[in-house]
């Protein structure tokens, strides 16, 4: 056999108590040694199930009906094994997991043990299957980690999961993957919690790593645009069967099904026009359902387009205390969010981009005040009547958060595991008590419509959807007070694009029609400059750059806007990246920046102001005229 | 005669740690005659190991050891025993003869000075006895005068008869008139060194001299290892323990016919455990004689042991004047069954109502003998009509009885209503110790349904039982009889009349004339005020046959007004002895006093027959 | 680190103050008082005692004075580590102790590692192996542990190693250590009548810990890390052991301070049928007769114990949960 | 690119022929599908418990056991204080069906009584020749069935001379199986009762400990340290004390019971603020508190259920405890005593080393509390697992 794997009609079912589903129906497809084939499709179409199938890794209630999943096991010669005929825990089985292939999981945030440092659960592979002292083991544990971008490796390696960013605990998982050299690397939406230049580190580091060692790839993603860079070929599938398979020339040059031909149209690019709508595989009608009626009304009178939320001077330190058993050890203050100012006017859309870690969901839980601020105020537009948010009572606070909702960055930890998908979305209705059981249920179907799901998942617990699909549960629970604000944390990193799309149409005509507020933080900059009326540019806690999106994108004027735009990557076979670019820990550091925006405690800085509300961090005393050059 | 040396301390003698077997009895000894006992004179050697629930039962060794100044055989009557021999004049002045030569058990002689020590040093010292001498050394409130005559002679006078000194001084917790002076004059303030003293206050945290010396004072308990005894063993464990070593006292006074000194047995080892386990223990061959805790109930399952550890189960007599007697609170609080139950018809009814027979059957295999809580036929003052006055079981005398008194309104289940109108439910306290006491209640409580009268058990802990009679909150409660069923008329008939406080039957009055008239209250009924004056009569009685006359009317007075109802008596204690043990007899009475249990059949005249 | 040591223990002391207070509020809350008990002891028995020389002893024993005085003398003669009289011993209560504490320490310990040693194997294979016939015969022997009462267990014990084989069973060392002080040869002893009080103990408490551990257990059995760990290619049990079971320990750890108490509470009757020299049957002789000294001092030796016990949980708990150890996920 | 001959042949482009259609919907529904996406939470919760089999049965056994202290007085053959005292310690008698090769239903033989005086051992013996069928709901001892009126109808009962002692008697002649069928009204009852309390204050507790964190768990923490080093024996024998004596027996044991569950819960409530204070760190429970849920929901919804396996396992293994503490009461003396009768008393009536020699069918009552305990343990299991998402 030439190939790594080849998958023959692979079908896989899933026994529920309503019956059985069918995730996979008859998947053929091949991954040659050393190549990338990417897997891309609607989301729940299957795609992490036949990943969880070649890894041998499926949940109890999931069942490989028919098919085989051949493996040419490069450590034993190419001999050639049928996974599917192995039983899961077998030895055989465990060798080749982990060993020969292994996987990123999609979740990144609740795939680490909380109770193991990030050095242990990484080497704990390398161990399994290399022969290893120990003290090699943590030399390699350490190479690996710096591969994939950590700034202090050695340090890194006796941290805990909980003490990281999502980037991080994502670069972990990569670390985790990679660490046995694997014949075959299964990579399910590696790169969705991270920003555009570390994702571009990322895939470096893959492709690196692919020519160096001959892995192969099956890449899973939404992203055209990485597919587009990385891949060799692809397969595209659409509930649980493959529509059309090539290589990327192939398929971006000459697509072949309508779903492919629909999907392609579906991913928003820069140069969108102002109003233009991305067209989605299906479109969907609300104007109809319950979501449109009665929503408390903005007093007449009042300036429309009054300014709704104002933050200024926002700061938050997290001080971790590195304990030791004796001494108190000293305290690292981390400054995640470092005066940061801006408003939001009514029914705008304001976006945020920045590099991963930079405190981009650190200033939307200060908003939410699920965390408390070190400095600064958060004032809150409710009808007229200015609040201080931070100075508000529980009770009043409680009438006030029905006002303002947030849509987590992390779908699967913000849903509870132990709640029905109807008891989730019913859940902010039930607190608020509005309307009857009746009306309740009846407004929960229709959000779920709106979001694309099936209602009839709606008594399914959400462990048993896919990533995808759980964002839009969170989505969907986030809608249902219908909020004057709504902040949503990368709301759509799962989703692909036909579905992607459709949301983000949902979000611009909820915009439209009930005047509904975003603040919106994305890495996805196309996603973002089609959303958002005016982007935010965040770094190192700060914000950098602010201006409206039709001149940010296409006038980046600080330095760090500019470098990330230079690493988005664009579904277009024409505009490749080009990865010698990038550095191993994706940004530099800001202190090391060209003179008028290099930032650091003694550099002293402020913004500076551009005309069309375009706004500049820079040293303190630059001319425009400099940052205009 | 020739005295033997005893095996066990020969190396000892020949050492010169003890002095030799002539040295050690007394020139007088006391000599056992087996023989006339119906015993058999025996050898040297072996322990007896016997089980013991608590830390405080290590008592026993003193009650078991039964050597007393005066002793009661088992035929009941007073012979002298540490005494050579004593004298009573007018029942007033009594002479003690000491023994010569005799020596407490470390060698030390015995002499009037340990009850000069006692009398003088501890009995009327302020310091030492602020409450002044114990009830049974005053008459009338004077205590008696006390001369030492020689060094073996003392002699103590009142101004009127005391016929309670004797009884007390023979009882199995004597009333102990001497002392080892020798031993304790070192802590006393004044007699030993002030300094030591005070020192040892300090390095024993004392609160004073008294404190100092009473905790050294243990001849009871047996808990003091350094205290010398004149009982036949001698404990050598120092508590805390669990198990207790007793050693032969080699200067104890007994010897046999044959010139061997008692006892035969060289050690006792009393192991302590819980007392639930005893009889379970005891099954399992691990004690050689044992009669505490056990009862009737284990007796099947002892006897399956016999065979496989080598000993036998005898049954024994209790003594006690029932083993199980209802007690009607006569001085219950509530108003309307005070009345009733000082209402003697009423009480005789109650006896009438019990199925005697039936509980005999169920509960003790029909060997109990059914009746009054009153004395034992092995009692010189026993008479068939005490036993069975109001005690047949006769329902139609018993309703007669109860119409008599006016109780003849039923309700609709058949129960008697008492004059407020409330159905007639009396309820009985028990302790609940064993699951014996509420079976017969449940027992009762069907037979007196009969007569239309609700029995109602109402199990409570042993202190609040006690206290709640006291205070009168209990209309009737069960407890075991009369504790000297076997008295001869020289003993003091104290339980059959009001005189302390413990008294289920009327605690009241017995308080009264505990404290002579300054608490409780005063008998109302005129049957008990003559039983208090049938004891006043009793404790100045001028011979014993007006001492029985006044034991028989108040035993009458007894077996007329029921005061207190009996169910049984004469039940079976069985006594599990090893098969090696000889002179145990087959029946004997199982008493705590008279007969201080085993003390009066002299364990230090059991020995072990080889195999 | 050991900030949180010292700001523990600090946190000890009104906690121990403030058990000693129920304590003697508890021992001085049944009715009545050692001498009342005394007397209906003595009476049930059929012994009868002189009302005087009762009334003697009340004066003498200071129990007329009142409770705070008396409180106040107790607490204080502690803090001097004089732990009172008991009247039933008539010996200060430090010697009455003697090594019944290091022996119920003994016990206990011996137990829950018995407990444990048992009910860790068996809780992971009927997690491991959720109904199947292995999962359902050990619950049920578990269960039937659990269902019958200790005292009785020990009971039928004592019978049948007597009947069977002969021995008579009961007590911690052979006669002949009873009261020697401790050698060689009196540990080998001790060590070999252990087994049987260990047994009856822990029978009762391997069932929960069995039944806690396979509950815990899957529950985590579920979580994303354990896929994780097994997608490294970790066998099933070494994923199971590493991840989690060390996450189910958390609950077992912080269980370690209530465990001493309930074993020793659970100990206790067994000592009692067993004749076991522990703390057990005197603490419970002392109560029932009302031995107040020596029964508060017993309760404060236990519930310093236990206090100890819950100190040294949480230490652990700290040690061993990075989470509350670094307090990271707390910073709000 | 100098890999493409490393990677082989290129991959032919395939097209799918399957049309594409942007409204289709995944799978068919069969009838029995929809019945389930239509179904309430309940609903689901109920059809999942019913997939675990021994759940069912042990639900079903416990329905039995407590449908029948309904019906106790019908059920058992003998009313609960009816003595035999002509058939003390009788041993357990046996059903036969078949007399001397012929059949005749079922009956019982006759017993011979003898007392053996040298050890007074009551012996009893088979009498082949007197033969008792057994008849169904027939007339026996009379009762009063829940003061609605009188009845004398028993479920089995004998033919008239003959006696049913299914288990033997005991030491007032009084029939096991009858003690043991009544037994079960006060062994089955009051002590739930106790757990209900504890638990429902070990979850508040325990509970708003572990919610709030900060200083309300500190000084919960230490308010169960102090209660916790106590070892509870005491604590049982001071407070019982101080009940009033004039309570009836059940009265005081159900003050004792509530007593014992007022200090019970800090095991528990220890284990929930623990547990509380890790998955309060849970994304969702934050989800939940931006939602504007109060602590109540949050705890109640959210937390609690995470902890749902513990706690059911926690509860059901209480139930011995419950059962049970009653006969180490009765050891001190503090339980129920007679005339009372529960399994707790009747086992407490065991405790004695005659009966294991002598009269070991009085053991029996360990039996049913087993049966009930296991019940209660697999019930356990099955509520878990309707509660499981991941079932
Ligand atoms: N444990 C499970 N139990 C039941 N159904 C499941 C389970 N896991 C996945 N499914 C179903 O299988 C289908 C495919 O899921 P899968 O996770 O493979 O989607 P996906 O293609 O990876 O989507 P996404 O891009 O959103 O992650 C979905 O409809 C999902 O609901
Ligand atoms: N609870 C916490 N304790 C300590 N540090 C924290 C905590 N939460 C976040 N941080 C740190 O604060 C910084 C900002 O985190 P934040 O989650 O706001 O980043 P982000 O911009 O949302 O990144 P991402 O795009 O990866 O989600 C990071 O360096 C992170 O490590
Ligand atoms: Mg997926
Ligand atoms: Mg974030």
């Amino acid at each position: 056999m030439d190939d790594l794997i080849r998958i023959n009609d692979l079908r896989v079912e899933f026994s529920l108590l309503g019956g059985t589903i069918e995730a996979v129906k008859g998947v053929s497809l091949r991954i040659r040694p050393g190549s990338t084939v990417a897997l891309v499709g609607e989301s729940g179409s299957g795609k992490s199930v036949i990943a969880q199938s070649i890894m041998g890794i499926l949940p109890k209630v999931g069942r490989i009906t028919a098919g085989e999943i051949l493996f040419a096991d490069p450590d034993r010669d190419g001999e050639v094994i049928d996974i599917v005929s192995l039983a899961p825990d077998s030895q055989d089985m465990r060798d080749i997991r982990g060993g020969s292939i292994s996987i990123i999981f999609q979740e990144p945030m609740t795939s680490l043990s909380q109770f193991h440092t990030v050095g242990d659960q990484i080497g704990e592979a390398l161990h399994l299957h290399r022969d290893i002292g120990p003290r090699e083991g943590r030399e390699l544990v350490e190479k690996m980690l710096e591969l994939v971008g950590f700034p202090d490796p050695a340090a890194a390696i006796d941290t805990y999961a909980f003490e990281l960013s999502g980037g991080l605990r994502q670069r972990a998982m990569i670390a985790m993957a990679l660490v046995c050299r694997p014949a075959l690397l299964i990579a399910d939406e590696p790169t969705t919690a991270l920003d555009v230049s570390i994702q571009a580190t990322i895939l470096k580091l893959i492709k690196e790593l692919q020519v160096e060692l001959g892995m192969a790839v099956l890449m899973i993603t939404h992203d055209l645009g990485v597919v587009a860079n990385v891949a060799d070929e692809v397969v595209v599938l659409y509930h649980g069967q493959v529509m059309e398979s090539g290589s990327v020339e192939d398929i971006f040059g000459n697509p072949g099904h309508k779903y492919l031909q629909a999907l392609i149209k579906a991913v928003p690019h820069f140069d969108m026009k102002t109003g233009e709508r991305l067209t989605p595989v299906h479109e969907i009608d609300y104007e109809s359902g319950p979501l449109m009626s009665a929503k408390e009304p903005w007093p007449s009178g009042l300036d429309e387009d009054a300014t709704l939320l104002s933050v200024s001077g926002l700061t938050k330190h997290y001080t971790t205390r590195k304990q030791s058993w004796f001494g108190s050890g000293e305290a690292t203050k981390i400054t995640a969010v470092d005066g940061v100012n801006f408003d939001i006017k009514r029914g705008e859309c304001l976006g945020l981009v920045g590099e991963s870690g930079c405190g981009k969901s650190s200033v939307s839980k200060l908003i939410m005040r699920a965390i408390s601020p070190n400095e600064g105020s958060v004032t809150f537009n409710d009808r007229g009547n200015m609040v201080d948010l931070f100075s508000v009572e529980d009770e009043e606070m409680m009438q006030l958060r029905r006002k303002i909702q947030m849509i987590f960055q992390d779908p699967v930890g913000s849903l509870n595991p132990r709640m029905t998908v109807f008891d989730i979305i019913r859940e902010p209705l039930v607190i608020h008590e509005i309307g009857s059981a009746r009306e309740q249920a009846d407004m929960v179907r229709e959000l779920v419509r709106l979001v694309g799901l099936d209602p009839r998942f709606l008594n399914r617990y959400p462990h048993s959807f896919s990533g995808g699909q759980r964002q839009r549960i969170g989505l969907a629970r986030a809608l249902a007070l219908k909020p004057d604000l709504l902040i949503c944390d990368e709301p759509v990193s799962a989703l692909d694009v036909s579905i992607q799309a459709q949301v983000l149409n949902l979000f611009k005509d909820l915009q439209k029609d009930l005047n509904l507020t975003y603040l919106f933080i994305s890495h996805n900059l196309a996603v973002v400059d089609y959303i958002a009326d005016r982007i935010a540019v965040m770094c190192r806690g700060r914000i950098v750059e602010i201006a409206p999106r039709e001149i940010l994108f296409r006038n980046p004027v600080h330095h760090y806007t500019r470098r990330l735009m230079a690493a988005v990557p664009y579904p277009d076979l024409k505009r490749k990246l080009d990865f010698s670019t990038f550095d191993k820990s994706g940004s530099d550091e800001p202190e090391s920046w060209p003179k008028p925006f290099a930032i650091g405690p003694d550099l002293p800085s402020a913004m500076f102001d551009l005309g069309d509300e375009h706004y500049v961090l820079a040293a303190e005393g630059t001319s425009p005229r400099e940052l205009a050059s | 005669k020739d005295l033997v040396e005893i095996p066990s301390l020969v190396t000892e003698v020949e050492s010169g740690e003890l002095p030799p077997i002539g040295k050690r009895v007394p020139q007088e000894p006391s000599i056992v005659d087996l023989d006339a006992m119906g015993k058999v004179p025996g050898n040297y050697g072996g322990e007896l190991r016997i089980l013991m629930g608590k830390q405080k039962d290590t008592r026993m060794m003193s009650v078991y050891g039964y050597a007393r100044l005066i002793a009661i055989d088992d035929k009941l009557q007073f012979s002298p025993d540490i005494l050579k021999s004593f004298e009573v004049k007018e029942g007033r002045e009594f002479t003690f003869h000491l023994r010569k030569g005799h020596r407490w058990s470390d060698g030390h002689p015995f002499t009037s000075e340990d009850f000069r020590y006692f009398w003088e040093d501890i009995a009327t010292n302020l310091k030492m006895s602020p409450r002044g001498l114990p009830t049974a050394l005053l008459v009338e409130k004077k205590p008696p005068s006390f001369e030492v005559i020689d060094t073996t002679t003392v002699r103590y006078t009142w101004h009127k008869p005391n016929r309670q000194f004797i009884p007390w001084i023979a009882g199995p917790r004597p009333l102990q008139l001497y002392r080892p002076a020798h031993y304790h004059k070192r802590f006393h303030i004044d007699h030993g060194d002030k300094q030591e003293i005070e020192g040892l206050i300090k390095t024993e945290r004392k609160r004073d001299w008294v404190d100092l010396h009473s905790t050294r004072d243990r001849w009871y308990r047996m808990d003091n290892i350094k205290q010398p005894t004149l009982q036949p063993w001698m404990n050598t464990t120092k508590p805390p323990a669990v198990r207790f070593v007793f050693l032969r006292n080699p200067f104890y006074h007994r010897i046999d016919t044959k010139g061997h000194q008692l006892p035969y047995i060289d050690r006792v080892l009393m192991s302590l455990g819980e007392t639930k386990v005893i009889p379970a223990k005891s099954g399992s061959g691990d004690t050689d004689l044992q009669g505490r805790y056990l009862r009737l109930d284990h007796y099947t399952f002892l006897k399956d042991g016999e065979a496989r550890y080598d000993y036998s189960v005898k049954l024994w007599k209790r003594a006690q004047g029932a083993h199980m007697a209802l007690y009607p609170n006569l001085n219950a609080a509530d108003l309307q069954w005070r009345e009733l139950l000082r209402d003697a018809r009423f009480r005789r009814a109650l006896s009438l109502a019990i199925n005697r027979h039936e509980i005999n059957q169920v509960v003790y295999y029909g060997l109990a003998s059914e009746g009054n809580n009153t004395v034992l036929p092995i009692s010189p003052l026993y008479r068939p009509k005490l036993q069975k006055a109001w005690a047949e079981f006769d329902l139609k005398q018993a309703n007669e009885l109860l119409d008599a008194i006016g109780l003849t309104k039923r309700n609709d289940k058949g129960l008697r209503l008492m004059r407020n109108g409330a159905p007639m439910i009396i309820p009985v306290d028990t302790a609940g110790e064993s699951t014996e006491q509420v079976d017969v209640l449940e027992l009762i409580h069907d037979s007196w349904l009969k007569v239309g009268i609700k029995l109602f058990t109402r199990p409570s802990q042993r202190e609040v039982f006690r206290r709640r009679i006291v205070a009168g909150q209990t209309i009737m409660s069960v407890w075991s009889g009369i504790s000297n069923g076997i008295p001869t008329a020289s003993m003091n008939p104290e339980e059959l009349a009001p005189s302390n406080k413990y008294q289920l039957q009327w605690p009241q009055w017995g308080l009264w004339s505990q404290t002579s008239g300054k608490m409780g209250e005063a008998p109302a009924l005129p049957e008990v005020r003559r039983l208090g004056e049938l004891h006043s009569d009793w404790l100045q009685a001028a011979s014993t046959e007006d001492q029985e006359k006044i034991w028989k009317e108040m035993l009458d007075i007894h077996a007329d007004q029921i005061f207190s109802i009996g169910i049984v008596n004469s039940t079976l204690q069985p006594i599990l002895v090893n098969n090696r043990l000889r002179n145990v007899p087959t029946n004997g009475f199982y008493n705590w006093s008279p007969g201080a249990y085993f003390g009066v059949y002299k364990p230090d005249t059991f020995w072990y027959a080889n195999r | 680190m050991i900030s949180y040591i010292i700001q523990r223990c600090l946190i000890m002391i009104p906690t121990l103050l403030a058990i000693s207070m129920i304590v003697f509020f508890i021992i001085e809350l049944p009715p009545g008082d050692y001498l009342e008990s005394y007397v209906a002891e003595l009476q049930a028995q059929g012994e009868n005692i002189d009302p005087d020389h009762i009334e003697f002893l009340r004066e003498n024993y200071g129990f007329g004075d009142p409770p705070v005085q008396r409180y106040l003398s107790w607490v204080g003669g502690m803090l001097q580590g004089d732990f009172g009289y008991s009247f039933e011993y008539k010996l200060p209560v430090s010697e009455v102790v003697g090594d019944r504490l290091f022996l119920t320490i003994l016990v206990s310990m011996a137990t829950i590692l018995f407990t444990w040693l048992i009910a860790f194997p068996i809780g992971i294979y009927s997690a491991t192996h959720q109904y199947s016939w292995g999962d359902y015969g050990l619950t049920f022997i578990g269960l039937l542990g659990l269902a019958t009462p200790n005292f009785l267990l020990a009971l039928i014990l004592l019978y049948f190693a007597n009947v069977v084989f002969g021995t008579s069973i009961g007590g911690l060392m052979d006669a002949e250590f009873i009261g020697k002080p401790w050698s060689l040869a009196k540990a080998q002893s001790v060590l070999e009548h252990l087994w049987i009080p260990v047994v009856v103990i822990g029978t009762s408490g391997t069932a929960g810990m069995i039944r806690r551990l396979r509950a815990n257990l899957l529950d985590e059995l579920q979580k994303q890390y354990v896929t994780t760990a097994k997608a490294k290619g970790l066998s099933p049990f070494k994923a199971l052991v590493k991840y989690p079971l060390r996450a189910a320990m958390n609950f077992f750890i912080s269980d370690i301070g209530n465990l001493l108490p309930s074993i020793i509470s659970g100990a206790e009757l067994v000592a009692v049928v067993m004749s076991l020299p522990t703390t057990g049957p005197i603490l419970i002789s002392a109560l029932q007769s009302q031995d107040m000294y020596l029964a508060g001092s017993f309760l404060m030796f236990l519930a310093t114990l236990t206090v100890v016990g819950v100190l040294i949980s949480d230490l652990l708990l700290a040690w061993l949960d990075p989470r509350i150890r670094l307090q990271g996920a707390n910073a709000k | 690119m100098s890999a493409a001959s490393r990677k082989g042949a290129k991959l032919e482009h395939f097209v799918s022929s399957e049309p594409f259609n942007p409204q289709m919907v995944d799978h068919a529904v069969s009838p029995e599908q929809e019945k389930y996406y239509l179904a309430s939470q309940w609903q689901l919760m109920w059809w999942k418990f019913t997939r675990h089999r021994l759940a069912v049965v042990s639900g079903a056994f416990l329905l039995v056991t407590y449908f029948s202290i309904l019906i106790s007085e019908f059920l058992a053959p003998y009313a609960l204080q009816t003595r035999n005292v002509d058939f003390i310690f009788s041993p357990p008698q046996s059903v036969h069906v078949i007399h001397e090769g012929s059949f005749v239903g079922p009956f019982v033989y006759g017993t011979n009584y003898k007392l053996n005086m040298d050890n007074l051992q009551r012996v009893y013996t088979e009498d082949k020749s007197k033969i008792y069928r057994l008849r169904y709901f027939c007339s026996g001892d009379e009762y009063d069935f829940w003061g609605i009126g009188t009845s004398n109808k028993h479920l089995v009962c004998v033919e008239k001379g003959g006696t049913l002692f299914l288990l033997g008697t005991d030491r007032l002649g009084r029939d096991i199986l009858s003690r043991v069928i009544y037994g079960a009204r006060i062994s089955l009852t009051i002590g739930l009762i106790g757990i209900t309390l504890s638990f429902s204050l070990a979850l508040l507790i325990g509970g708003l400990a572990g919610y709030y964190g900060g200083l309300v768990d500190l000084i919960t923490q230490r308010v169960i340290e102090v209660i916790q080093s106590f070892p509870q024996i005491p604590l049982w024998m001071a407070l019982s004390a101080v009940l009033p004596v004039t309570w009836s027996p059940l009265w005081i044991y159900f003050a004792i019971t509530v007593i014992l569950a007022m200090l019970d819960w800090t095991g528990l409530a220890r284990a929930v603020r623990s547990k509380l204070l890790s998955l309060r760190e849970e994304e969702y429970c934050l989800a939940a508190q931006l939602m504007g849920a109060r602590p109540k929901r949050i705890i109640g919804r959210h937390l609690l259920p995470g902890f749902m396996s513990h706690l059911i396992a926690s509860a059901t293994l209480s139930i011995p405890t419950i059962i049970l503490g009653e006969t180490a009461l009765s050891f001190l003396g503090l339980g129920l005593r007679p005339p009372i009768t529960s399994w707790g008393v009747l086992l407490n009536e065991a405790q004695n080393i005659s009966v294991i020699a002598l009269y070991p069918w009085l053991i029996f009552p360990v039996v049913p509390v087993v049966f009930v305990i296991i019940a209660f343990n697999f019930l356990g299991d099955g509520l878990r697992d309707a509660a499981d998402p991941y079932k």
